[in-house]
């Protein structure tokens, strides 16, 4: 499906989304409380199938967090970007694991590094950082460890 | 006291598989439920050799980010420096040469044969035959001596730089690669008559840690093992990079979706990866082996995003560009994580011997998992 | 199962077995096909790009080409090199940036050949040295220049 | 000429005139023990270096090459590290069956070691029921790995020990019934009367093919009855790390591995008494000339040098193979090896009733 026609469907779900064309493929701009919504008819649309989520992270803008979603469909083969702000001092959004389960790790992975609350997913521990890890979050602009700093 | 912590509430025994195990090859730690001999639930605990690439980067330059990637999939260095790479000059929209281009795909093909060479002793040795190891070593030797040659380097190269690679090809190295293929022909039977006909090795492959197509996707499971579960997946073919998409090769598919199918994947695939060298080795173009770039690289604000095919799966970079001569965010989607993420799925109601067979053929580089 | 499938279920079982046996007894009986190098006596013949660790070549007047550009430096991923720089007083009575001392941390090194892409007037390589184990980790730290030495005439 | 069984007679011989009886019999008895655990040292010598030699070269490297001539002392160098070692204990340990099952292992292996004729007339004990004997003892190996497994209290150990339990007893069944078949032709239970028995030509040559695969189903249960590749479960290091002695270091950990040692040994040296002819030269038919060269390389070569034969089969075996899964280990002897040893020690029974064997 050309990226045209994946907006219009997208517009005709959610008619609140944005949408930006430079990159490589078609990014999608949604609220935190519309993107379970937008994932399930991307997922499970017959004309989308986007059963592949290749890659799933976060970037830390300081001001706020977007979680970032890249879907594939393996049968059309046609790729959509999804991102979703998210408030840095409280992200909260709701997890896509039931439909993508590698979704799991990777919003793990998210959790610990991001400090990103998925709401429903089924096992929300650390996986990376070691056991009584607290608050601090790796990935996150504002991180500092002086403790470990390697100082040249 | 004893019989109390030796065992759950249930009745189930916990052990430890790693960090410290000869199977795991590496510092994964896995914290398997067992009931007898029986499966119940695998879960990993990660990060015990995670250094943080993904932050690191964001501190070094786009020439100097790439040489850390060389230490996540160990055994696909030259592949991870390719995604890096080909990400870089996308954002800054270089075009590379053709000669740096066929190197490129010759450097990469020969690693993925070095790496599937690896992992075919490696598992051979966890499910107890330990002759295959030496005998795949011997092959993956000439590799490390070709790359020595060329790139300086046998594991951790860093050849790709972007916009082309670091050096021309050694005078040696057209032969060499020629005197491999033929090794390799030469001795690629004996690997079916050691281990992939042997009846032991069938009856540990067959019909354990199956994996449907639909879960693989679900999953993320991409590179042989997805393709062992009839996904096709690889990166070369659908969205193909460099000049992929003029090369004849096979994409090799199993559908049987068990450990033998997967083993079947790997085994082929580098009789596809020699195939797609024997048609570059003697027609690398003439020119530059580099194309010309500024010395200190700046990225449009933006994001881009790469995905390769390494030996373990799709390797995805996705570089943020706020502009300026270091990255803004990257993340690396490494094939292994994604890959380990099934195991749990695959391996309850097996063996644990069959575990070893999962992780196996799942080949699994624990610094690529945690990166 | 049939009796008969039963009975060429075995036959064939053992029969791969003894194709894998007849692989091992080849390799039991041809010494030749024996790959082990014998390491500290007989020495691995390294190609000349490998990468073992970084040198400044001098020429037999003690003279190196190294400007003290730091773009080494400023190439190295790992902060391992530092220049550490002077200035000299040239003949004309003009002051002019030398080195001092190149410090080269190989601890910090791993040997991804930035610095001497980097270089604009060749002063640095990469030699062929592997065996680098030592007692201590200060012995690591190594001043490149050789004591003494200066700028080889020409190089700017 | 001289053989073991001359110079035990001169010995005999000399100690009778210079003591009385008893003094006579506690002497040899003193001796016979010394024999036996200087033959276990030199066994234990011997064969890992075979072991690492045979390992070596099929896997195209040099192997040991560093300590004494070829590398020939490497496993003398070896005991002497794991001699200094300490050995521990752990702490949630059982530490009597801890201590205790390293030399119960031993002590099995050198039981075994009374029936076994090592020359023509050579033996510590001939005794009329030496097959007898030797299953029941060996049988007894198996407490030794369980005792170690479960006082080790470790996980791995104790997996290691029950897999090894389940194996053991089934495998001996096998294993029994293919030497029973020889029993059944040669109609005694006496390792003397067997090696008689074949003085015309040893079991496996004389064509019978009952007899062949007795011999392969014993090659193949006697491989898994000491635990070797490619059925070494309960220490299969890729899943069990090491299985049984997971927690033992130093000389027990040693004694653990002479022992296993010792009874591939044993089971190579039945195995060549009861299928190859024990001491037995080879003869063909009336070649006169030949049979009489072959008579001449003393009775001590021919046994060693077949046990060694079957050593280097089990040790080839282990090097090529990779090692079965549990289940189906269990799978090949409950539902190939036994029916099919049984069906065979029918035939043979078959045959013996009517005197078809030769």
């Amino acid at each position: 499906m050309q990226q045209a026609e994946l907006k219009d469907i997208i517009t005709e779900w959610l008619p609140g989304a944005t949408f930006d064309e430079n990159g490589q493929w078609l990014n999608v701009n949604v609220e935190p409380k519309d993107l379970h919504l937008l994932a399930v008819k991307l997922r499970n649309h017959e004309h989308t199938q986007f059963d592949y989520c290749f890659c799933l992270t976060c970037v830390d803008w300081k001001t706020h967090l977007t979680m970032v979603y890249h879907l594939d469909s393996t049968k059309f083969r046609h790729q959509v970007v999804v991102k979703v702000k998210l408030d840095a001092a409280k992200p909260e959004v709701e997890t896509v694991s039931d439909l993508w389960k590698t979704a799991d790790f990777h919003e793990r992975e998210v959790y610990e590094m991001f400090g990103v609350h998925f709401i429903n997913h089924p096992d929300l521990r650390l996986l990376i950082l070691p056991d009584g890890w607290e608050g601090k979050n790796p990935l996150r602009k504002n991180f500092e460890d002086p403790i470990n700093m390697i100082k040249l | 006291m004893i019989e109390e912590s030796f065992t759950t509430a249930e009745g189930d025994l916990v052990i430890n598989v790693g960090p410290q195990h000869p199977a795991t090859h590496g510092v994964l730690h896995l914290v398997i439920t067992l009931n007898g001999e029986t499966i119940k639930k695998v879960e990993p605990h990660l990060g015990y050799i995670h250094r943080s690439i993904e932050k690191m980067s964001e501190s070094l330059t786009y020439r100097q980010f790439i040489y850390v990637t060389s230490r996540m999939d160990y055994l696909s260095a030259h592949i991870n420096n390719h995604a890096c790479a080909l990400c870089v000059e996308k954002g800054l929209q270089i075009e590379v040469p053709g000669r740096a281009q066929s190197i490129r795909i010759i450097m990469d093909e020969l690693t993925r044969i070095a790496s599937h060479e690896l992992w075919w002793g490696a598992m051979s040795m966890d499910l107890g035959a330990f002759t295959p190891f030496f005998h795949a070593f011997r092959e993956r030797e000439v590799i490390n001596e070709i790359m020595e040659e060329t790139c300086g380097a046998r594991l951790t190269m860093n050849y790709m730089v972007p916009g082309g690679v670091m050096a021309d090809i050694h005078p040696n190295f057209q032969r060499r690669v020629k005197d491999f293929i033929t090794l390799y022909k030469k001795k690629i039977h004996e690997y079916d008559e050691l281990i992939t006909g042997n009846i032991i090795f069938q009856n540990r492959m067959k019909n354990v840690g199956y994996l449907s197509s639909e879960d693989a996707i679900a999953y993320g499971v991409t590179g042989p093992a997805g393709r062992g579960s009839g996904v096709s997946c690889d990166v070369r073919k659908h969205s193909p990079y460099e000049i992929y998409d003029k090369l004849e090769f096979d994409e090799v598919l199993e559908t049987a979706g068990d450990s033998f199918a997967r083993y079947l994947v790997r085994i082929r695939e580098m009789n596809q990866s020699v195939r797609i060298i024997e048609q570059l080795i003697d027609n690398i173009p003439d020119g530059d082996f580099q194309a010309k770039t500024k010395a200190v690289l700046k990225l449009p604000k933006g994001e881009f995003y790469q995905r390769v095919e390494t030996a373990r799966g799709e390797l995805g970079v996705y570089i943020v560009s706020e502009g300026g001569t270091t990255p803004y965010r990257i993340k690396y989607r490494s094939p292994g994580f994604s890959n380990l993420s099934a195991l749990d799925h695959m391996a309850r109601g097996s063996k644990l011997g069959d575990l070893v067979a999962m992780m196996g053929t799942l080949d699994l580089v624990i610094p690529d998992i945690d990166r | 199962m049939s009796i008969g499938k039963y009975i060429k279920d075995v036959f064939s079982g053992l029969w791969s077995l003894v194709v894998g046996l007849k692989r091992t007894l080849y390799y039991f009986t041809h010494h030749k096909e024996i790959i082990t190098e014998q390491y500290p006596e007989t020495k691995p013949v390294l190609p000349e790009r490998f990468k073992g660790e970084v040198v400044m070549p001098h020429d037999e007047k003690n003279e190196h080409r190294c400007t003290g550009c730091t773009a080494c430096e400023l190439a190295c991923p790992n902060g391992t090199i530092k220049v550490i720089t002077k200035f000299d007083i040239t003949p004309e009575g003009k002051k002019k940036k030398a080195i001092d001392k190149l410090v080269y941390r190989l601890e910090l090194c791993t040997m991804c050949n930035l610095c001497i892409e980097a270089c604009p007037s060749d002063a640095i390589k990469m030699a062929q040295t592997f065996e680098h184990s030592v007692y201590d980790r200060s012995q690591l730290n190594k001043v490149l220049n050789n004591p003494g030495s200066k700028i080889m005439d020409g190089v700017e | 000429m001289w053989s073991f069984s001359h110079i035990a007679d001169l010995l005999h011989e000399w100690l009778s005139k210079t003591f009385n009886p008893t003094f006579t019999l506690i002497i040899e008895m003193v001796l016979a023990g010394v024999a036996v655990i200087g033959l276990f040292a030199a066994l234990g010598l011997v064969l890992v270096i075979m072991e690492r030699k045979v390992s070596a070269w099929i896997q195209i490297r040099l192997g040991p090459n560093r300590v004494g001539p070829k590398g020939m002392f490497q496993s003398l160098a070896d005991t002497l590290k794991l001699l200094v070692k300490e050995g521990m204990t752990p702490d949630g340990a059982d530490k009597f069956l801890f201590n205790l099952a390293p030399f119960i292992a031993m002590i099995v292996a050198m039981l075994l070691m009374a029936p076994i004729a090592f020359a023509n007339n050579f033996q510590f004990w001939d005794m009329n029921i030496g097959v007898l004997y030797i299953s029941a003892i060996s049988s007894i190996s198996v407490i030794s790995i369980l005792m170690a497994g479960w006082a080790s209290n470790n996980k791995y150990s104790l997996m290691g020990a029950m897999r090894s339990g389940a194996q053991i007893v089934s495998y001996e069944l096998s294993a029994g019934l293919s030497v029973l078949s020889v029993v059944v032709l040669t109609g005694s239970l006496s390792l003397n009367d067997i090696i008689h028995s074949q003085e015309n030509g040893w079991w496996i040559f004389k064509g019978h093919l009952p007899i062949w695969i007795s011999f392969i189903t014993f090659i193949i249960a006697v491989t898994a009855e000491t635990n070797r590749a490619p059925f070494d479960l309960a220490e299969a290091e890729s899943e069990l790390t090491a299985g049984f002695h997971t927690e033992y270091s130093g000389m027990k950990f040693a004694l653990f591995f002479l022992a296993e040692y010792v009874n591939v040994f044993i089971v190579c040296a039945i195995g060549a008494t009861l299928f190859l002819g024990g001491w037995m030269p080879f003869h063909i038919g009336h070649l006169q000339a030949f049979n009489h060269v072959m008579d001449y390389i003393p009775s001590s070569v021919w046994f060693f040098g077949k046990t060694f034969f079957l050593i280097f089969v089990i040790m080839w075996f282990r090097w090529t193979f990779p090692r079965l899964r549990i289940d189906q280990l269990l799978n090949l002897e409950w539902k190939y090896l036994l029916p099919i040893s049984m069906i065979n020690l029918l035939l043979v029974t078959l045959m013996a009733i009517m005197g078809w064997h030769f």
